[in-house]
């Protein structure tokens, strides 16, 4: 754990909910709205977090420890973010797949949470949730998959900064195609239009929104949070697989650098949102696959470059 | 006059005595004396103590030891059965009733007589080392044993002698034109006509001969053993016998028939080409007989029926294990042990199960658990053993067996044979299962069941098992466990000796 | 020995080809005296154990047997094997065709001594008619007849074969086939009684053609779900 | 080695006099608990001492019938012990508290049969001879069959039961066969002498599938795995987690005993059991998505588990092959503790689920529903496991799953195309098995604990047994402290590793244990870490954040003003979504009728989901076999003169065959 890392945790702490409102931002550009402010995200967190709770008379503890539990196990995935092109806070061999299934244990959190108060459509929500997670894992997988085998390494921070320029130069297809794949499994992780609408009013409709229909106050401030913070996480990721930043030597230009690739990763999930109408739920299954099969392509194309 | 004449003629005479008796008690007392004295006297021959006098009518070698030992307490085990078995005597049965030869009134003194004679004759048929004596001791434990089949008097049980009568007989016709064949096999004539005396000749004796009249041996004694597919006698004739009489034809009879097909082989052994012929036919009906049987009791109905079938499987295994040789020979005659103790006590379990329960459809009767709860876990033991599942006996026996088929690179009869292990396990397990297990029967308000012919029920809903209906699969079952674990140095070594005499090695 | 051989086989022949039982039975009865005179005149002399087992061989084979038989018959009412598996005239054709077999199967087996032994042909003739008439025929008397022809045919082989045992172990063997045939006799007057004829074809009621109706058995067994019923109820 | 012994036969006899004293419901409890804790701790020492003290254990013979065969315990014996001896402390536990107060029952036959499975499971694994093998093998299964039939009033039980025999059976056939071939190429029946016998590759390679296949049944290898679902769901729950956790792992010490008999591994069994265990695993989770019976979802995880583990061992084969020998050391490693920490969290399932079938009288998840406010200790219980099962940090499973992801990621760093496919069939497949059981745990775990309950019936507080309790909470416990002291485990379990290779010549090097265990160490502080935070930010959000919190506002109805209990998700429209994503594998058969009216009579409507290999291979297979073997049913036919044709023909057949022709 060096300073570089230190401070990418807390610039990822306090920055997190900076994302969504970029991509409202955007939105409302292309809307030809004003839109909310960047930091309206912190207005609502703030203004929750000063309410106290209602719980309701179905729920149980899990429903008061599910929050925490979500917020806590984002956290620690973050810990493990290559911060900045450098290494991350705690790096090992195979850290990544810690990280993965902290993410997958906020999410059973959250998903039990949302059957803890026996609502219908929390239920309903739950039983997408976890389809479309399980569906994403093996093609988030199967990215990984190629970039390990390009750099020969095992540890997050060590395979983004060893992705040389060689490799965007040679086979431009293959990356562009994990870039791909793993934009969708970000679109699908964070509940991003065309697999979700944060923003409809239709329950029957949603899928991250409707588990969280029963939180207030204080639970609903963490669960906002730690879902920015699952953003930032998946755009770090991004944005880390996509710069090489072995290329910039000094931290301030890293940070710099980094700050506009996550502000990219904004204004596209942005414009995509602008762009695409929410799929139907029966074809998201599918779209999640050929996600996963463009990876499978890129893997295919690297064994036959071999 | 050979001592051993004593031991195949005293049963007779008190079979005579019973078969003119009308007490039913003295009966009984003759029937167990008979049984005690014909243990002692099995004693001093497996002791050594009476040997026959010359070589040409007896031998007490070592397979006859096992075999007789087997007989004699099978017997015992039996007569103690049937003391429970056999109901008093009906009003009007008199012994002394010849009318129009409809054969003697009495059932009970004919059942008890002939349970006599069937002794003695078996007795003679193991003891016998003169073929000819042989066959005279096997056709008789057919006639002998026909009555007890007909003991119940019905049109099933008459079908059911009829057809063993006539089948059995024709077998045992052809066992006879073996017999003579055997002997034209011999260039001159010999002093004795046992398996020994013609072993003298071995460099002399003619192949062709000695192959017919092995096959016609085989085919005769076969029948009588129950070999597929001559064994059609057999599930009839089983389930349709009283349980006593069906213990003693599985476990004891069929072995009797088997060892004079051994005696046979035993000459035969001596020329490569007819012992290369037997050992082939061995394997060929054992396979046959094991996949007959198998198919027989998946599906059966009847679980005396079943238990018959069991019994050609059993046979067939014994005689793929000898048809392997090696140490497999050893391992058959451990198994004819084991089969015979099991077996006699699943006939004699069986039995208890009929006289509740009034039928031998598996399907009427569930939950036996609960009704009679020694005679079902006993049942279900016996269900272990007899699909040789360790620690009994069998285990031991079907996996050396198994070994010796792989070791002689016959891949192909242990796949088979261990399919058809599998076959039988699955139909036995099925009908075990459902007899034993499953709902209990549906009772009215007076606890009395519902549906089904009437097993009198007590108080708390279970039926009456008399001791002596239980004693002997006890002890038998006990026995074929403790086999299981360990083999006794005598018994080790007499089945030893008996394997070396039909050239196989020690187990 | 030729002639009674010859006559032997005629005898069977003529067997197979009667459906008036009594007369088959008198057949029988003639073929036990056949055999009953085969080994004074197969040469081995005279002896005392020779006669006496002739004689004994023939008062049960060609009296004491067939009488009982008749009685049977009597008893019975019976007249005629009606509708036989084979019919008789198919059935005399079958028996020249075994007469073929037999000299054929002898004339292998003895190709080294170079001799045809004509009553061992008979013997095996004899011995292929028992069973054709057991297999054939549907009375249970016939069988019995079959049988005791079968027997004759081993006997008969036996003799031509020179393959003499002791007197004793002789005369055990004739009395078990005595009292093989006896019991049938016996038996023959059981079925009587029980079913009122003697036709072996309805005696099927042993037969494994019916099948179990056992839950186990069927397929369903693997597909436990939807029994969940059945044991919340029993709770 | 006398003690391990003395354990075993102090375990059976406590049986034998159970049994006899069955009428004495006390006395026999007594005997047959005491027994098999007195058993299980003092198994523990030897165990102890050969896998973490590094003691050999001197060989005691026991005479047989055919041979002597000796008892002895090495490493892998006595890893494979474990689960044994913890599960069947446990159980026993549970037992002795929970089933024979029942009146119904017989005390005496349960606890006979229990001892004897513990007694026949631990000897199966001290036993160092085919014989003894196989007899330890076969007592085992009858053990376990008469356990899952004892409650013998019930016809689903006995057909469980059924199952599980034959297909038990018919898998050990192809163990016999295959300690068959070996006893015959070494001459002798101890496991000493197979290692030395010079077998032939064909011969090498007929073994090996037959040992799939023998020990696949018992560990629920795609098909062969038809019977586990029905045995572990209709036997009682406390027998189920023996079964499970214990038993079944007796298949993994199979195929691995056998392993190491073999001298070359072929890389076709790699392959076999890599894609093998994958198909298993995502089959097992599939099929687990459509059944509703809270039992037999767990049973199918087992199955899922069993996959995962295959996949491990596969690829360990893989690896060697290919002379990567850490990263077939990983695998190895990762299946070893999977194997053990899978033991553990099925052992808590099963007794979560027993304990709530006691309350519920009900398997049913559709009936259940917010049992775990009055059942507390059991849902915490059964959230652990899930969470633990569906190998998420920061329990155990996950730490085994990241073992084997990690002998998957070193493959893909390989240049080889072959290896690439390994890597991702490892990583792909258990992404997506560890998605799908997160989805199945999810929905049981939600669907039983919480929420209301469906049916208002159901959940009678008078039948919760806290004493049971006490079973869950060390299991718990036992599964936290996996996932905190998991790196302490890495060296007694390379050891075990290193043995099951020695007989290929392969020696991996010591350091290899450090490498490995580095990883694992940031992980389980990692955990710690997580567990800490997370409870200590509960307390505090518990303590002084919800402090005005109100509870007695209804759930929010989106506007549907009439909510009930019935209008809850329930578990088959939970997993609906991911049906109909798999339809083509785990079809539902829909009887009732369709609505059609405005306004609908009422009516009913009923699913019901099979396992496709099932409904599309046993059953078929069955009916062929079936209709096959009656066709010759016909040759038994009561006529006498055929009968005696038979004979004719036989006799002719063979006299034209063998001699005149």
């Amino acid at each position: 754990m060096n300073i570089t890392s230190i401070i990418f945790i807390i610039v990822s702490f306090l920055a997190a909910p900076i994302l969504p409102g970029l991509i409202n931002k955007t939105k409302a550009l292309f809307g030809g709205r004003q839109g909310p402010r960047v930091l309206q995200l912190y207005y609502d967190i703030f203004k929750l977090a000063r309410k106290t709770p209602t719980y309701s008379k179905t729920a149980s503890a899990l429903t008061r420890i599910a929050p925490v539990a979500i917020a806590v196990s984002t956290l620690a995935a973050l810990t493990l973010v290559p911060s900045f092109f450098n290494n991350s806070a705690i790096h090992f061999t195979g850290d990544i797949i810690l990280m993965a299934y902290l993410l997958g244990l906020g999410r059973f959190f959250m998903v039990t949470a949302a059957l803890d108060r026996g609502s219908a459509f929390e239920g309903m929500g739950a039983s997408r949730e976890v389809l479309y997670s399980a569906l994403a894992e093996p093609s988030f997988f199967a990215g990984l998959l190629i970039m390990i085998h390009e750099t020969a390494s095992l540890e997050l921070s060590e395979i983004f900064s060893k992705l040389s320029l060689n490799f965007w130069q040679e086979n431009p297809a293959i990356l562009f195609l994990i870039l791909c794949s793993w934009f969708v499994i970000l679109l699908v992780e964070n509940a991003r239009i065309p697999i979700d609408d944060p923003n409809t009013h239709l329950e029957l409709t949603m899928i991250h929104e409707v588990m969280i229909l029963d939180y207030g106050a204080k639970d609903l401030a963490l669960i906002e949070y730690a879902s920015a913070l699952k953003l930032w996480i998946y755009s770090a990721l991004i944005v880390g697989m996509v710069i090489n930043g072995e290329i910039i030597t000094s931290l301030t230009m890293q940070i710099a650098i980094f700050t506009l690739g996550m502000a990219i990763v904004a204004f596209v999930i942005g414009t995509i949102e602008s762009i695409t109408a929410r799929i139907k739920l029966v074809f998201i299954p599918k779209f999640i696959v050929g996600s996963g099969a463009l990876a499978i392509i890129a893997l295919i194309l690297k064994v036959a470059g071999n | 006059m050979s001592t051993l004449w004593l031991i195949i003629l005293f049963p007779i005479l008190t079979g005579i005595v019973t078969l003119f008796t009308d007490s039913h008690k003295i009966r009984k007392i003759l029937l167990i004396v008979c049984s005690v004295l014909h243990i002692v006297f099995t004693a001093f021959i497996c002791l050594g103590s009476i040997t026959p006098t010359t070589e040409s009518w007896f031998c007490t070698d070592a397979l006859s030891k096992i075999f007789l030992s087997l007989t004699s307490l099978l017997y015992f085990g039996a007569s103690l059965y049937a003391l429970t078995y056999l109901k008093p005597d009906e009003e009007g049965e008199h012994v002394s009733d010849f009318h129009d030869l409809s054969f003697l009134r009495n059932k009970n003194a004919v059942f008890m007589g002939c349970m006599q004679f069937f002794l003695s004759a078996m007795t003679l048929s193991v003891l016998s080392a003169h073929f000819g004596l042989q066959w005279i001791g096997v056709e008789a434990t057919t006639l002998a044993s026909t009555p007890l089949i007909y003991h119940h008097r019905n049109k099933k049980s008459l079908e059911a002698a009829w057809k063993y009568l006539i089948i059995c007989s024709v077998g045992i016709a052809l066992a006879l034109m073996g017999v003579f064949f055997l002997a034209m096999a011999v260039p001159t004539q010999v002093e004795f006509f046992t398996p020994r005396g013609l072993s003298k000749f071995a460099g002399y004796l003619r192949t062709d001969w000695l192959q017919v009249a092995f096959i016609f041996i085989l085919v005769g004694y076969g029948t009588k053993v129950g070999f597929a597919p001559m064994h059609t006698w057999l599930p009839d004739a089983h389930s349709e016998a009283p349980s006593p009489a069906s213990a003693l034809l599985s476990g004891a009879l069929l072995n009797c028939a088997l060892l004079a097909i051994l005696r046979v082989y035993q000459v035969c052994a001596e020329v490569p080409a007819v012992q290369a012929l037997a050992l082939q036919l061995f394997i060929l009906f054992g396979l046959v007989s094991m996949a007959i049987s198998g198919i027989f009791i998946m599906h059966q109905a009847d679980y005396k029926r079943m238990l018959a079938y069991s019994s050609v499987e059993h046979m067939g295994i014994m005689i793929f294990a000898f048809g392997l040789g090696k140490a497999a020979t050893a391992a058959a005659l451990f198994h004819a042990i084991c089969h015979s103790l099991v077996k006699s006590s699943l006939f004699m379990l069986a039995g208890n199960i009929l006289s509740a329960y009034q039928t031998k459809k598996v399907e009427k009767i569930h939950g036996l658990l609960r009704t009679m709860p020694i005679t079902s876990v006993l049942w279900l033991a016996g269900f272990l053993a007899i699909t040789g599942t360790p620690p009994f006996g069998t285990f031991m026996s079907e996996f050396s067996i198994l070994k010796v088929a792989v070791e002689s690179r016959n891949y192909l009869f242990g796949a088979l044979y261990l399919l058809f292990l599998v076959l039988v396990f699955v139909g036995m397990l099925t009908i075990f299962s459902t007899m034993a297990l499953g709902k209990k029967m549906p009772v009215n308000s007076e606890g009395q069941p519902i549906g089904y012919k009437d097993p009198e029920l007590r108080k708390d809903g279970t039926v009456y098992e008399h001791p002596l209906q239980y004693i002997t699969p006890i002890v038998f079952l006990a026995a074929a466990l403790f086999l299981g674990c360990y083999i006794p140095e005598p018994v080790l070594q007499i089945i030893n000796e008996a394997s070396a005499i039909l050239g196989g090695k020690a187990l | 020995m030729n002639n009674i051989a010859t006559l032997l086989a005629l005898t069977s022949l003529f067997l197979l080809g009667s459906s008036r039982l009594s007369l088959a039975i008198n057949m029988v009865a003639f073929q036990g005296f056949l055999i009953g005179i085969l080994p004074l005149v197969s040469g081995h002399g005279f002896t005392l154990e020779v006669l006496i087992l002739a004689a004994t061989g023939i008062i049960m084979k060609s009296i004491a047997l067939p009488h009982m038989l008749r009685k049977a018959l009597e008893k019975s009412g019976t007249k005629r094997e009606v509708e036989p598996y084979i019919s008789f005239g198919a059935s005399i054709l079958s028996g020249i065709l075994l007469l073929f077999v037999s000299g054929w199967i002898v004339s292998r087996l003895t190709q080294d001594e170079g001799i045809v032994s004509s009553s061992l042909i008979a013997g095996f003739f004899l011995l292929f008619t028992g069973l054709f008439t057991i297999i054939t025929r549907k009375k249970a008397l016939t069988q019995a007849l079959g049988f005791l022809v079968l027997e004759n045919g081993v006997y008969t082989a036996g003799l031509s074969l020179g393959s003499e045992f002791s007197f004793m172990v002789e005369l055990g063997i004739l009395l078990d086939v005595f009292v093989g045939i006896f019991l049938m006799g016996i038996m023959l007057f059981h079925i009587d009684n029980e079913f009122d004829h003697i036709d072996t074809d309805r005696f099927d009621a042993l037969s494994d053609l019916e099948l179990p109706d056992l839950e186990l058995l069927n397929g369903n067994v693997l597909n436990l779900d939807q029994e969940l019923d059945e044991e919340e109820g029993a709770e | 080695m006398d003690l391990f012994l003395s354990a075993v036969v102090a375990i059976f006899v406590g049986g034998i006099i159970a049994l006899f004293t069955g009428k004495w419901r006390g006395v026999s409890n007594f005997f047959g608990a005491f027994s098999c804790f007195l058993g299980t701790i003092f198994a523990l020492k030897p165990i102890y001492d050969v896998l973490i003290a590094n003691k050999t254990l001197e060989a005691i013979t026991i005479a047989l019938p055919i041979c002597s065969a000796s008892v002895s315990l090495d490493k892998i014996s006595a890893f494979f012990a474990l689960p044994i001896v913890i599960l069947g402390f446990i159980s026993a536990y549970f037992a002795a508290v929970t089933v024979n107060p029942r009146n119904e029952q017989h005390p005496g036959a349960y606890w006979f049969f229990y001892n004897l499975l513990i007694a026949g499971m631990l000897s199966l694994v001290a036993s160092s001879n085919a014989v003894l093998f196989i007899m330890s093998w076969e007592i085992m299964s009858v053990a376990a069959y008469f356990l899952i039939a004892h409650r013998v009033e019930m016809n689903t039980a006995r057909n469980a039961a059924w199952q599980f025999l034959v297909a038990s059976h018919i898998g050990t056939t192809g163990i016999f066969f295959l300690f068959a071939i070996l006893a015959s190429a070494a001459g002798g029946f101890q496991f000493e002498t197979f290692h030395s016998s010079a077998l032939a590759e064909g011969s090498a390679a007929v073994i090996f599938f037959l040992a799939l296949f023998g020990f696949g049944v018992k560990v629920g290898f795609f098909p062969l795995h038809i019977w586990m679902p029905d045995s572990y769901t209709f036997a009682e729950s406390h027998v189920s987690a023996v079964l499970s956790g214990a038993m079944s792992k007796m298949g993994f010490y199979g195929l691995i005993r056998v392993l190491t008999f073999l001298p070359v591994h072929a890389e076709l069994w790699g392959w076999v059991l890599l894609f093998g265990g994958l198909i298993t695993g995502i089959y097992a989770l599939v099929i687990a998505l459509v059944k509703l019976d809270l039992k037999k979802v767990i049973s199918y995880s087992s199955m899922e588990n069993a996959g995962i583990i295959l996949m491990a061992i596969g690829t360990g084969i893989l690896a060697n092959r290919w002379n990567q020998p850490l990263i077939a050391f990983t695998a190895f490693s990762g299946a070893l503790l999977h194997i053990f920490n899978h033991a553990l969290c099925k052992g808590l399932l099963f007794l979560c689920a027993g304990s709530v079938y006691f309350a519920t009288g009900t398997r049913r998840q559709e009936q259940m529903g917010g049992i775990g406010k009055s059942m507390p200790v059991t849902a915490t219980a059964f959230g652990i496991a899930s969470i633990a099962i569906s190998g998420l940090p920061p329990f155990n499973n996950f730490i085994s799953e990241f073992l084997i992801f990690m002998s998957g990621l070193k493959a893909a760093s390989l240049s080889t195309p072959k290896s690439l496919l390994l890597s991702a069939a490892v990583l792909l497949g258990l992404g997506l098995i560890g998605g799908l059981a997160a989805a199945l745990f999810t929905r049981s775990f939600g669907l039983v604990f919480l929420g209301t309950p469906r049916t208002n019936r159901r959940l009678n507080t008078k039948n919760i047994k806290s004493d049971v309790n006490f079973t869950l909470i060390i299991l718990s416990a036992a599964i936290i402290a996996a996932s905190i002291f998991a790196p302490m485990l890495i060296s007694p379990f390379a050891g075990v590793v290193s043995e099951i290779v020695k007989p290929l010549g392969i020696t991996y090097d010591p350091a290899y244990i450090a490498t490995i265990s580095a990883p694992v160490k940031t992980i389980s502080l990692f955990s710690l870490a997580v567990i800490l935070i997370t409870c200590i930010a509960v307390f505090i959000k518990s303590k002084f954040l919800d402090k005005n919190q109100r509870s007695d506002a209804p759930t929010w109805d989106c506007g549907f003003l009439k909510g009930t209990p019935r209008i809850q998700y329930t578990s088959s429209s939970f997993s609906e979504p991911a049906n109909e994503v798999f339809v083509s594998v785990n079809r539902l058969h829909i009887r009732g009728e369709k609505i059609k009216e405005l306004f609908p009579a009422k009516s009913s409507f009923h699913t019901e989901a099979t396992d496709s290999a099932e409904k599309h291979l046993f059953i078929p297979a069955f009916n062929i076999i079936n209709k096959f073997l009656i066709m010759f049913r016909g040759f038994q036919h009561g006529k006498l003169h055929l009968y005696i044709f038979y004979i004719a023909v036989t006799l002719l057949a063979l006299l034209i065959w063998k001699v005149v022709y």
